[in-house]
């Protein structure tokens, strides 16, 4: 087959994962045994695959609050997550984290914020640390347009741009920051246009849109490698269900179903394999196995990570202080 | 009285109301209505935070108040906690009187500098010419898992930056009083919320009242030890002298109400009674408020203290996720009944 | 005489007395009476005259730790400024606050933060409070180039055009801060550029002719009284002297010489006395009057501080709570 | 011995020194020296801050630091402390050693999201996969009328923050060593230096050492009184404990060197012999380092306490302006003698 070919099977892939990822914890939510805040990606899915698709293993990957999709594409396994999210000591963070402090140095993640905007200069350090030493990787980092809105966003474009660091900026753009309406909260204006001001590459892409997704980054990134200027790619997207946990936001009354309606016309997943089936490039049969195949693998991951120990107590005062100093 | 009791649970409670005939409503509803009664009766009131029009209400806090006020008055925002502190703090110098809601109080570090350098020294820095009246509420109380970044309870950091208020209401009646004490003022507050109390029932008069800084109450008598808790160790507190007290043991539960200013005096005379101190806190041990009223009474009424002080607090450590860790992690009536046993027998 | 001649006079007037208030404190600081740490303005007295001239008594101004200039434009009697300085009770902070920190109610001056990026999002705040309560004030904030990197001047942007406030925010890039250059704290863009990415109008004026920052600031202010958007100038000028302190950088070599007389030949004085002098709207004579007088005024202030007391050392425990409550 | 030795006056100390033989440099230049040595001996150390390659030289301690290393090595940055904190991290947790400096410590509130959400509670929240080799260098002491925003010393805000180590050197050798033991550790470290003290004298080894944490210093053996002193009042101690000899009291001086971790059982032998406790910190009193211990002692101790503790501190008010204010500000030996005076006759 080629390239591109293998490329879209690879980015269905990722999608799939990650949506079939979010919609296991929706199912085994309310047992209430998964003791995490979870803030769930569906709909957003082109985004974590389009661009990590384009990462190597060593690159940096910075994520936020709503990681899960990211950590998978970037290549996190979903029993260490999962295993993480029900607080066992197999978990990529030994049971310390939860869902929004995912790790996996080995794939590049060294650790996540939940305070939002936190993660951002997080991100240009991994940078500056990859310009110093010039290791030859870049930093992607994710954040949303509530945290485009924190200082920290602009001190980071700043310095990013001022050091021609090797990092690509990506907003998806969901227009909520919790219940918060963007329109609350910014004038009506890209988030794209602000890198402008730094003089980094700004763009908008349609963020449902895996190919556009893809391909957006891919030259961002591709300019990285090539020691050019930073970039900002804000991606427009929607978020499905509430900010955090299983729930739809409308059955609240937290946001209008009309909206969501619209969006969900615009599901990442449904159009992108309507046109791979159209591409002949999967069959229907293909599709079903595939799916079939993620759910086994994901109910597999699920039955793993519940069999996992928990901590011992000890582990509470444990990892306050590295120990390994020179 | 009817204000300075502590209803333990809902049952108590209710009991309580009915027998006398008083109105009883949440913790939470009593800062709701604290806020509609101030945004009433004052046009310089309003109230701004991130998504605090939110159909939820920052957890019914400000449930329907902005449908009745209007989004200039309980303003939602863009999520950027020390810019928009320092516009609070303008609007505040030009004569309104804002309160700023925070969810959680891991979010006031974004503000430090804007609380610490700005609200806290203002006044003084004028040479007493220009005044801050700012009310800044922050919910603490674990949730689910939150971990590290979403859990703590950061009094203390403000505990060393004179200029600042910090109050922390146990009951409906004071998170009612208190507020509208704190809106008042007319100087910056830190106001802690503590989420696990948050529908705890009790005693609140409809009409606005004050509950005045720097008082502390006596919530239990006793004669054996003095036991300072902190917000929603009170109940933990109540509790623990329950207990303790069917075991011969007669604690002296004061809930301070505000830290800063701390009602030592009120402590002090405890002391000079029962000759033992414990304080329990909802926050992490090193460098908090125990540390600073033990000092205290070390230094003022050492000479009636009969045994060491002792301190009940979270672990020095962060946070952790796993269910199981997470509830080692928060002391109880429990710990307070062995601390204070221990502390009786000497050991 | 029209109203112009008048302006032109007055302007005149202003940038006279910052420039020989800040050459009197230069004459004077090396007796070490003066215990404060003292931010001169001169080479940039254009911009506080050319933009305070436009505000009403009632209008708000906040300025920064490099602010004499601005409140003697805004009105604060020398007076009170030079008594703060010494560290007088009569001092507008009465002694409390020093050179960084002045405050004139009365003249709109609320107070003073010396953090940098501290005063701006301030100062929307008192624009919040004029827009809330209607009053017709506007704000003007002056910060400087280095104030333009802290996160609080992003988030305070962002809002004030969010909520469309009339605020005027008026950034002196004097291409330093301490004695960092620009270019190894920012890309090589103007701030104002920064502005437009949200929705602000922003514009880039030599802040050294005072009649162009007369005229950018005036059109600016006559948008905020019309209800319209607000807007950001940045200013381009130079600090002549330290950082902090009389002395010259170029005497410890911590900037060039070279720059600095580039500069001196662009003295915001010099060129603006010049044009008087040619357009027969001041005489010689008339100029080395208003030279006298201004002297004799300063001389008077400086006696007048130095003749006060000191603040009782009982003061020490006060202010630190305001006590009028309701 | 002498790397434990502390030097009143540059006289006392060029003699000693002389007598000796050994090599003495300042207290800036201890630090200077000890970033050389890092920078040139760990390609993964760069120092990083706000004009720090300033032909000044941050007071000194990075004088020529950026013309030997480079700009990459000895960065200047952006007047934005969240957002730069952020980016040492970041960087840190990739590898590389920074060290972040800061000419006042009134600053870090800027930071203290990235400090206190993010340094400290990293390598917990990651499981111990993950750590913040971070050094965070903040200047303390008044300036020349430096007033509110510009003379704080804030060590006390992150005394309650798990994860943090909190170091506080007094001598160059100190200085020296503790930066080193600093980059070493690992761990994010609020390295604070006192400006009055930077150009004391003292020995300082030639080569690369380090001074551990949480071991402190007896810097004068006493029997009737325990005075721990904090940074730069370790001189005020010394001299203190000069005059008080002269008295007859006999002035036992502890200097923590670090308060995160605290040498408790250094200070509790202490106690345990002289029965009294005293502690000078050099930042207001509430809520600070000298409440931690005092809490400590009568927590650990409180049978060998003779006597109430007192605190030598700034009083609870920010920083005034005014010189005849400033000067009562800050407390000095005198009042420590009239402290230890007042204690040991009982009043
Ligand atoms: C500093 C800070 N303020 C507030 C919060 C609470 N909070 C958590 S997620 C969130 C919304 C973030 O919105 P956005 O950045 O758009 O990300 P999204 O949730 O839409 O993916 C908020 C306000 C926080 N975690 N940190
Ligand atoms: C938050 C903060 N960081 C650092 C400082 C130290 N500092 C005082 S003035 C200054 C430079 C400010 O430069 P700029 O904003 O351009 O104003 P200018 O001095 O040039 O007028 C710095 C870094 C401070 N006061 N506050
Ligand atoms: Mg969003
Ligand atoms: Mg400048």
């Amino acid at each position: 087959m080629e390239d591109l070919t293998l490329l879209k099977i690879e980015l269905y892939k990722k999608m799939l994962l990650i949506r079939r990822f979010e919609e296991k914890i929706r199912q085994v939510y309310s047992a209430q045994d998964m003791k995490t805040p979870v803030h769930l990606c569906i709909g957003q899915e082109a985004i974590a695959a389009g661009v990590c698709i384009n990462l190597r293993k060593t690159d940096y990957m910075v994520t936020n609050h709503r990681g899960h999709g990211h950590c998978l594409a970037k290549g996190s396994s979903p029993k260490s997550l999962l295993s993480e999210y029900y607080g066992r000591i197999t978990g990529c963070a030994h049971g310390k984290g939860g869902s929004m402090h995912p790790v996996d140095p080995e794939n590049g993640i060294l650790g996540t914020s939940a305070i939002v905007g936190g993660g951002i200069p997080i991100a240009v350090g991994t940078a500056l640390a990859s310009k110093l030493r010039k290791d030859g990787n870049i930093t992607v980092v994710f954040f949303g347009d509530g945290a485009s809105e924190e200082g920290t966003f602009h001190e980071s474009l700043n310095f990013a741009s001022l050091k021609k660091l090797p990092i690509l900026f990506v907003c998806e753009n969901n227009l909520y920051a919790t219940n918060s309406n963007i329109k609350s909260r910014q004038p009506n204006i890209d988030i794209a246009k602000k890198a402008q001001g730094y003089g980094l590459n700004g763009v908008v892409i349609d963020g449902n849109n895996v190919m556009d997704v893809y391909n957006a980054a891919k030259s961002a990134i591709e300019m990285l490698r090539d020691g050019q200027s930073p970039s900002l790619i804000e991606y427009k997207t929607y978020r499905w269900f509430g900010h955090v946990g299983p729930d739809y936001d409308h059955e609240k009354g937290l946001r209008g179903e009309e909206e969501l309606k619209v969006w969900l016309r615009q599901c990442p997943l449904k159009s992108f394999v309507d046109q791979l089936l159209k591409d002949n490039i999967l069959t229907l049969q293909q599709i079903d196995e595939m799916d079939n195949e993620m759910d086994e693998t994901l109910n597999d991951a699920i039955s793993y990570a519940k069999s996992q120990p928990y901590p011992d107590i000890s582990e509470l005062y444990k990892d306050l202080f590295y120990e390994g100093a020179i | 009285m009817p204000w300075t009791r502590v209803n333990i649970d809902e049952v108590s409670a209710r009991d309580f109301l009915n027998k006398e005939g008083l109105r009883g409503i949440s913790y939470k509803e009593a800062i709701r209505e604290a806020q509609h009664q101030l945004l009433s009766n004052n046009k310089d009131v309003f109230l701004l935070g991130e998504g605090i029009d939110d159909k939820g209400g920052v957890f019914g806090t400000t449930k329907g108040l902005c449908d009745i006020f209007g989004s200039e008055r309980v303003m939602d925002l863009p999520i950027a906690e020390n810019g928009l502190t320092g516009i609070a703090i303008g609007s505040a110098i030009a004569g309104m009187k804002p309160i700023f809601i925070h969810m959680r109080m891991d979010f006031l570090p974004m503000a430090m500098d804007q609380i610490v350098n700005h609200a806290a020294k203002w006044f003084y820095m004028t040479g007493g010419r220009v005044n801050v009246p700012l009310v800044i509420r922050s919910i603490i109380g674990r949730g689910w898992g939150s971990a590290a970044q979403h859990s703590q309870a950061l009094h203390s950091m403000f505990l060393s930056i004179p200029g600042l208020r910090i109050v922390v209401p146990s009951t409906p009646y004071d998170a009612k009083g208190l507020l509208i004490e704190a809106v008042n003022d007319g100087n910056p507050v830190i106001f802690v919320e503590h989420r696990w109390i948050y529908d705890y029932i009790g005693y609140v008069p409809e009409e606005m009242y004050t509950v005045k800084f720097g008082k502390g109450i006596i919530r239990k008598h006793g004669n054996h030890v003095t036991l300072v808790a902190i917000s929603m160790m009170v109940y933990e507190a109540m509790k623990a002298a329950k207990i303790l007290e069917s075991q011969g043991i007669d604690v002296e539960v004061i809930d301070p109400v505000t830290i800063k200013p701390m009602d030592e005096e009120l402590i002090f005379d405890s002391i000079k009674k029962t000759g033992r101190l414990v304080i329990a806190d909802v926050a992490c041990k090193t460098g908090g408020v125990g540390a600073e009223i033990a000092c205290r009474a070390v230094e003022k009424v050492f000479n009636f203290l009969k045994a060491p002080i002792k301190r009940i607090n979270f672990p020095d450590f962060p946070t952790p996720c796993s269910p199981v860790l997470e509830s080692a992690y928060y002391p109880n009536h429990n710990d307070i009944c062995s601390c204070i046993k221990e502390l009786i027998d000497g050991k």
